[in-house]
């Protein structure tokens, strides 16, 4: 019985550490192969876990923008032709598969560059693993000021980049824009406490809002997953308010506006970029109409890139892109000018490429880096919900 | 009187992991009979039991009224005509005392055997009626006893397999239940004993078989085994 | 004989010091890719986590399921330590402290579910563990100091292949210790007849009080590699999930024993790794063979026996025997 | 001299009544008998004495100590242990462990010693082991230290549940149905190894016994409970011929 | 004003609706744990498919509201009781862990799989007509009422079910003792099929009314509100169908409450720190009775 026992301990251990080598082992013969004609991306995504939708969004944009670029015959790199191949991992919306993911896209998968993850929670571990192997890594919807810096040395990482504005810079604007705009005195906020992002975003909009002479009549929490926010409607009905900030993901939202409405209340609801999915268009019905929230981008953009961006994804996925899948074509858009730049698919060249892009005309507006940090300096769109439609309403740049 | 044998065991073993509980233990039981089986705690009585009627898997065969159980669930066994009335009496304290009748009344398809039956229960016991509507876990012990053997009336069947009735009883109430026992086997019914107080149940025997150790080491009718000076002083305490 | 003797009595010193060695220079060289690396400390990490969650829910047969408490317990406060003790620069020889510290901390909060379970047992005791996890990541959540859900930040990668080995050795000699002494003969006792147990004089308060805070502080420990090697936690990282997914490794692998926690942690996040290329339908393979292998080895992969390195050579005698619990 | 004096003693369950005004004074060293039918409250006693259960009222001294309100593990580290009726040794520990485990009081060591492997710890580990190989080996248990206590066959499970009480260095030991399950031969075994724990250790011995031949075989002192209430007491051979015993006992050997 | 009248009531009703549901659920895992001693941890999930079956009822099938309703509860129930016999009863004579182990993986396999399937939330169309009377400063919405009147009547016919028919006999006769069961003929194994059945036919309708009242529906919407049904099932009393019942409306009585009187950011702390002294005192929950053990 122990020997059987001892057998089956040290094949396990036998068996699981040459199947991980030879996993990577193989993986390495065949990119030394293919290395000549082909560069290698890495993107991770939240396929599981708790936001699915956006892993999803991101594998598609991702693999759409791969797929335009190499039917148009591949990128120019030193006057050779290369096409581009991607490697998706799932990070499940956790720490540490995120890392695992990274490291095994560099080490295995020799990618030069890595897209994603999208979350912060996956995305500060894998700025620290890019930063150390000094591959450039884009996250496409991360807001979180800490992806970009190291908070030890008080400066910016080298290798990390973002392709969406900042939390406190939407905070803010969104704050003008009820006191200017909508005139709004008193303010009540309702967010998801357990989302970083949600509630800096509260954070920032509470303190300018202050700031600027308005009051917060109430600050409601609930935690992810949630579906019933009656209590806190409640609360916030008895506080009259002029304007109903909320911080949410676009599939809490229609609850959240629905169970307002049955409670009666007809304060006028602002929404951040969270909103920004044209599932939430379907999910909210007329519920939403005339109501405003901030956008990465606006899927009725006149610009002719996301016109285009739109109808093809439109053609490819049959739903209208969210500003996640919006992000991430830039971002490969990002990536593959920097190569273009570069004239070479170094990991290092790429990254300097990256940091000295200016104007790049993404689909989510003009972005460019000041080759300080990794944030970009780009404008902040606020939508206006009218007639099950986005429609663009202001744009608010820096 | 027609002297058919109607449960018949052979070489029936149990073993619980290594420990053998039954250990090859063959007996018949006649039918129109109380035939017992007695024992000291730990002997492998309620082992006994429970294979004949399909609750523990067993090695050997068990035939009832000719039909091989091997392999029957406990449910065909008990539909099939043997009843159990299980050590400690397993009456559901939370259901009524109503309740529990109906309950085993589960094989009893006939609202009219099923009336039939009840009538007779609250005859033998007419405790059981005044307290119908009661919680069964408030019953006093012999009360409960009643109840186990109700429910074994209802179920209906030729052979009652007897588990320790008299445990935990005064000794007004075994001879109330042993009475009872008695009076069950006249209208009928077939009975199979397992008792410790020896004394009693030779006294309503008509056979006896003695268990040690999961064997039978002795065997034969009342006269026989009260007359048995060991038996006497193992299990009669004379 | 004396020389085996007191070979026997260096064995630990040397396997540690040979093991160290090995993992120092194994991750100081090129010789393992950094991706396996990586996997080899997240199985050393879940080892620690899988056989501290089995000395409570194994070997004393209770069932907690908010194990991740303890580690984010131990995470947080390592992180506190380091971050600001780095800002002072005092150097990396800080961080053993601060990971037993970690576990000091978690320990201390182990005490909080001991407590409860004098009286309260089973599924009861379950929703005990729950609540506290619920808890703990509420409060996390709500304090700014701690980074509220932003998580905390600035977090040195200080846990290296030799710490994780160090660390997770030491958690074997020290559980393996406590299992084959008297304590951990009580803990056995607790499982299999708490009753008899007391009566037969076993201390059951105490030993739960011990088995409570030994199982925390390696979780905390735990929490703290975990802390220092992916340099970013937040209240997610140790919910309900990851409480779960502890469990899944324990019952995986086999309770009540230490090679159960080895083959647990091990074929579990190794397998995590190796059915990546199944993209979204990982996650729905993984959980099918969970439920096979339950099916199909109920104990576990081990089934309650014990790998025989892992028994004190005074006990080497006991016969492994499968049996129900 | 009184090593275990019980007064007054009175248990409910729920409504019932599973032990009334019950008194009972076992002296050091002596063989106590508690005869009665199943049921009849015998078992609670134990329970009371032991302290899984509380007494309504009542009072039990042992060596002059108020016990009543006393934890199981603290009365037992006074010195009472007992054996269970529906036997039960730890079966996933090995024999051995039985044994030891049952010296829990007896450890000097602390718990960092135990972690770190220690000399104390070694030391003790060694001398409590010693001791349970002693106990094991006048128990004729010894050839199966090593296996698990589930795996051990009836009889020998009955042992080692005795030889476990013993571990824990009691003066008294209540033994609850020693004997039930055993034949003839494994009686008189049994009744010698009884004996032996009064001679060899010096551990009075409080006995529930259904088997005749072992109560009248060893016990000096006899009690007869029914229905929770003390019926006779006194020296065997005259409980034996009591009536009321005779009646609720051994069953009335006359039926209408 | 904060805390007038109209306020109480409008929370009372808020009380009302989400503690049913949490009732429902709990009463899923409270008839399992009866029959079986497991926690049926793809309880949840039973519910969250529920949710999604009602959502292609509704939408590809373009049933009407009762209909789906039927067709969804159909469905869990098979579902229901396929789980049972594939992933549980070869496990009936296990270590009641690895069946709990078991429980946990078959709820991770259908979540992922709906995943797999639907990565994207979907959104449950307005099958029922939602119309909201305001009586003063109180808002009724018709869902509210149709979620309380059809959860009160489940609650209702199943307490009767338990109550007083032969099916609910045995079941509590099971959880009483199930050894001695087989020995009143009755069939044990269908028993515990129907049971299953039940728990899932209910966790289908709580998901079908969830998604009623919170119209947005995603593969993982089981997990949270499958603990929190759990914790009102063992506050309760686990195994008791009323115990899950009250269980179901305390919490959502506390979860409502706190938010109330209380930043709605310390919901979570207050919530489960009371559940937390609740067990201290009973260690039992609240209709729950210790079982004495025999020695």
């Amino acid at each position: 019985m122990k020997n059987k026992l001892n057998r089956i301990l040290m094949l396990a251990m036998a068996v699981s550490l040459v199947l991980i080598s030879t996993a990577g082992c193989s993986k390495k013969d065949s990119s030394v192969k293919a290395e000549a004609d082909v560069i290698k991306i890495g993107v991770i995504a939240e396929l599981t876990g708790e936001i699915p939708a956006v892993g999803a969004s991101c594998k598609n944009a991702a693999e759409m923008a791969v797929k335009t670029l190499n039917d148009s015959g591949g990128l120019e790199v030193g006057g050779k032709k290369m096409k581009i191949k991607i490697q998706i991992e799932d990070n499940a919306g956790r720490a540490e598969q995120a890392a695992s993911s990274a490291q095994k896209l560099i080490t295995q998968e020799k990618v030069v560059a890595i897209i994603g993850p999208n979350s912060s929670g996956g995305a500060i571990p894998t700025s620290e693993i890019t930063e150390t192997a000094k591959i450039p890594m884009i996250t496409p919807w991360s807001t979180n000021p800490k992806t970009t810096i190291d908070t030890r040395l008080g400066k910016p990482k080298r290798y990390a980049f973002r392709a969406c504005y900042l939390d406190s810079f939407q905070g803010q604007v969104l704050a003008l824009f009820a006191k200017n705009t909508l005139h709004a005195k008193k303010a009540a906020i309702l967010f998801d406490s357990s989302s970083e992002v949600l509630k800096g975003q509260a954070e920032v909009f509470k303190n300018t809002f202050e700031k600027n002479g308005g009051s917060v009549s109430a600050y409601e929490t609930y935690t992810q997953g949630d579906r019933n926010f009656s209590a806190q409607l409640t609360n916030i009905k008895n506080s009259t308010p002029d304007v109903i900030f909320l911080p949410s993901y676009y599939s809490d939202v229609p609850l959240e506006v629905q169970q307002a409405h049955r409670l009666g209340i007809t304060t006028p609801f602002l929404g951040s970029d969270a909103w920004a999915s044209s599932e939430l268009l379907k999910l909210c019905g007329k519920d939403c109409d005339g109501y405003y929230f901030s956008s990465h981008y606006s899927a009725s953009s006149k610009s002719p890139d996301t016109i285009k961006f739109v109808k093809d994804y439109e053609a490819l996925y049959k739903n209208t892109p969210d500003d996640v899948a919006a992000l991430t074509f830039d971002a490969f858009g990002i990536v593959f000018e920097a190569i273009k730049a570069a004239g070479s698919a170094e990991s290092e060249a790429i990254r300097n490429a990256i940091s000295k892009i200016k104007g790049y005309h993404g689909v989510t507006g003009n972005i460019s880096f000041t080759g300080e940090t990794g944030d970009p300096v780009k404008g902040v769109v606020i939508l206006e919900i009218k007639n099950g439609a986005f429609n663009w309403y202001t744009d608010v740049n820096p | 009187m027609n002297k058919q044998i109607i449960l018949s065991v052979k070489d029936l073993s149990v073993s619980y992991g290594n420990i053998n509980a039954v250990n090859g233990i063959t007996f018949d039981v006649t039918e129109g009979q109380i035939v017992t089986l007695i024992g000291a705690n730990g002997a492998g009585k309620t082992t006994l039991l429970r294979a004949v009627s399909g609750l523990i898997p067993y090695e050997g065969t068990v035939s009832f009224s000719g039909i091989n159980l091997k392999g029957k669930t406990p449910h065909e066994i008990i539909s099939g005509g043997i009843t159990h009335v299980p050590e400690g009496r397993a009456i559901f304290g939370t259901l009524t005392v109503m309740e529990n009748l109906e309950l085993s009344a589960w094989v009893v398809k006939d609202k009219g055997i099923y009336r039939e039956r009840l009538r007779h229960i609250f005859s033998l016991f007419p405790k059981l009626e005044e307290r119908k509507k009661q919680l069964s876990g408030t019953l006093s012990g012999g009360e409960q006893q009643m109840l186990a053997i109700g429910r074994a009336i209802m179920t209906g069947g030729s052979l009652m397999l007897l588990d320790e009735p008299s445990m935990g009883l005064s000794p007004l109430l075994v001879k109330e239940i042993f009475k009872v026992i008695l009076d069950i086997n006249k209208s009928g019914k077939t009975i199979l004993l397992v008792e410790q107080n020896a004394n009693m149940a030779l006294h309503i025997a008509n056979y006896g078989y003695v268990l040690e150790t999961g064997k039978i080491v002795f065997h034969g009718s009342k006269e026989v085994l009260s007359g048995n000076p060991k038996i006497r002083e193992a299990y009669l305490g004379v | 004989m004396k020389v085996v003797a007191s070979a026997k009595k260096l064995a630990v010193p040397a396997i540690l010091l040979v093991g160290c060695a090995l993992s120092c220079s194994v991750s100081n060289s090129n010789l393992v890719d950094r991706y396996v690396e990586l996997v080899v400390m997240y199985v050393g990490i879940n080892f620690i986590l899988t056989l501290s969650l089995n000395l409570v829910n194994g070997y004393m047969g209770e069932f907690s399921v908010g194990h991740a408490v303890f580690m984010a317990i131990g995470a947080y406060t390592s992180a506190i330590i380091t971050v600001k003790v780095f800002s002072l620069s005092l150097g990396p020889w800080i961080f053993p402290l601060a990971v037993l510290t970690g576990g000091m901390a978690s320990a201390l909060a182990g005490l909080l579910v001991a407590i409860p379970s004098f009286k309260i047992r089973g599924d009861y005791l379950a929703i005990v563990t729950l609540a506290f996890n619920m808890i703990v990541k509420s409060i996390i959540e709500n304090v700014d100091f701690l980074g509220g859900p932003r998580g905390y930040l600035g977090i040195a990668k200080l846990t290296s292949l030799v710490w994780v080995f160090f660390f997770s050795f030491m958690a074997l000699w020290v559980i393996r210790n406590f299992v084959y002494s008297n304590y951990g003969r009580g803990v056995v006792s607790i499982r299999e007849d708490e009753t008899a147990a007391i009566i037969m004089g076993v201390d059951t308060k105490k030993v739960k009080i011990m088995t409570f805070m030994l199982s925390s502080f390696f979780a905390g420990v735990a929490g703290a590699l975990y802390a220092h090697l992916l340099q970013f936690i937040s209240p997610k990282s140790f919910d309900i999930l990851k409480s779960t997914e502890i469990l899944i490794m324990v019952y995986l692998g086999g309770i009540g024993s230490i090679a159960g926690s080895v083959l647990g942690a091990s074929v579990y996040t190794v397998l995590l790794e190796l059915l990546r290329p199944l993209g979204i339908w990982r996650m729905v393979i993984m959980p099918l063979v969970l439920v096979f292998l339950m099916i199909f080895r109920p104990k576990g992969i081990t089934g309650l026996r014990e790998f025989k390195w892992f028994i004190p050579s005074a006990e080497k005698k006991i016969k492994l025997f499968k049996h129900k619990v | 001299m009184d090593l275990l004096k019980i007064t007054g003693l009175t248990h409910y369950f729920g409504g019932l009544r599973a032990i009334s005004d019950f008194e009972l004074t076992v002296n050091s060293g002596e063989i106590y008998g508690i005869i009665g039918p199943n049921g009849s409250g015998k078992t609670t006693l134990f329970n009371l004495i032991t302290a899984v259960y509380r007494a309504t009222s009542g009072s039990i001294l042992f060596k002059g100590t108020e016990i009543t309100t006393m934890s199981s593990d603290r009365i037992n580290a006074l010195g009472i242990a007992r054996t269970f009726q529906n036997i039960r040794v730890f079966n996933g520990l090995s024999v051995l462990d039985n044994v030891r485990v049952a010296q829990f009081n007896k450890f000097q060591y602390n718990i960092l010693e135990a972690l770190f492997n220690l000399k104390s710890f070694k030391k003790d580990e060694a001398l409590v082991t010693e001791r349970a190989w002693e106990l094991l080996k006048s128990f004729n248990l010894d050839h199966r230290a090593y296996d698990l206590a589930g795996t051990l066959p009836y009889g020998l499970r009955r042992y080692l549940e005795i030889v476990r009480a013993l571990a824990t260095e009691p003066s008294l030991v209540l033994l609850d149905e020693p004997a039930a399950g055993m034949n003839q031969v494994e009686i008189s075994k049994m009744i010698e190894t009884v004996k032996d724990i009064r001679n060899k250790y010096g551990v009075a011995v409080l006995v529930i016994e259904h088997q005749m031949s072992l109560i009248m075989g060893i016990c000096e002192k006899l009690k007869v409970l029914d229905f929770g209430v003390t019926i006779a007491g006194g020296l065997p051979k005259d409980v034996r011929k009591d009536a009321k015993v005779l009646e609720a006992y051994l069953g009335s050997e006359v039926m209408d | 004003m904060r805390l007038g009248l109209s306020y109480l009531i409008q929370q009372f009703l808020n009380i009302l609706q989400l503690g049913s549901l949490y009732a429902l659920i709990a009463i899923g895992y409270t008839m399992v744990y009866g029959v079986l001693s497991l926690i049926n941890f793809a309880h949840g999930d039973v519910f969250m498919l529920g949710a999604f079956i009602f959502f292609l009822a509704a939408l590809w099938l373009k049933l009407p509201f009762i209909p789906a309703l039927i067709v969804t509860v159909c469905v869990t129930v098979c579902v229901g009781v396929l789980i049972e016999r594939l992933a549980y009863r070869p496990l009936r004579n296990a270590p009641k862990m690895s069946a709990v182990i078991t429980a946990l993986g078959v709820g991770v396999f259908l979540e992922n799989f709906t995943l797999a399937l639907s990565p994207y939330p979907q959104h449950i169309p307005e099958i029922v007509k939602n119309r909201a009377w305001v009586m003063g400063q109180v808002t009724v919405s018709s869902i509210q009422t149709i979620i309380i009147a059809i959860s009160v009547t489940l609650m209702v016919i199943l307490d009767f079910l338990v109550r007083k028919t032969r099916f609910g006999m045995a079941l509590r006769a099971i959880s009483w003792d199930i050894s001695a069961v087989p020995l009143m003929g009755i069939p044990v194994n269908r028993i515990i099929s129907q049971t299953f059945a039940l728990g899932a036919a209910l966790g289908g309708a709580a998901g079908v009314m969830y998604s009623l009242a919170y119209p947005v529906i995603d593969p993982y919407m089981g997990i949270m509100i499958g603990w929190k049904a759990f914790i009102s099932a063992v506050v309760g009393g686990i195994g008791n169908v009323r115990g899950a019942m009250t269980g179901g409306f305390i919490l959502g009585t506390v979860e409502i409450a706190v938010t109330m009187f209380l930043p709605s950011t310390y919901r979570d702390i207050v919530a489960f720190t009371l559940l937390f002294v609740l067990l201290i005192f009973r260690p039992h929950g609240i209709f729950g009775t210790a079982r004495s053990v025999k020695l």
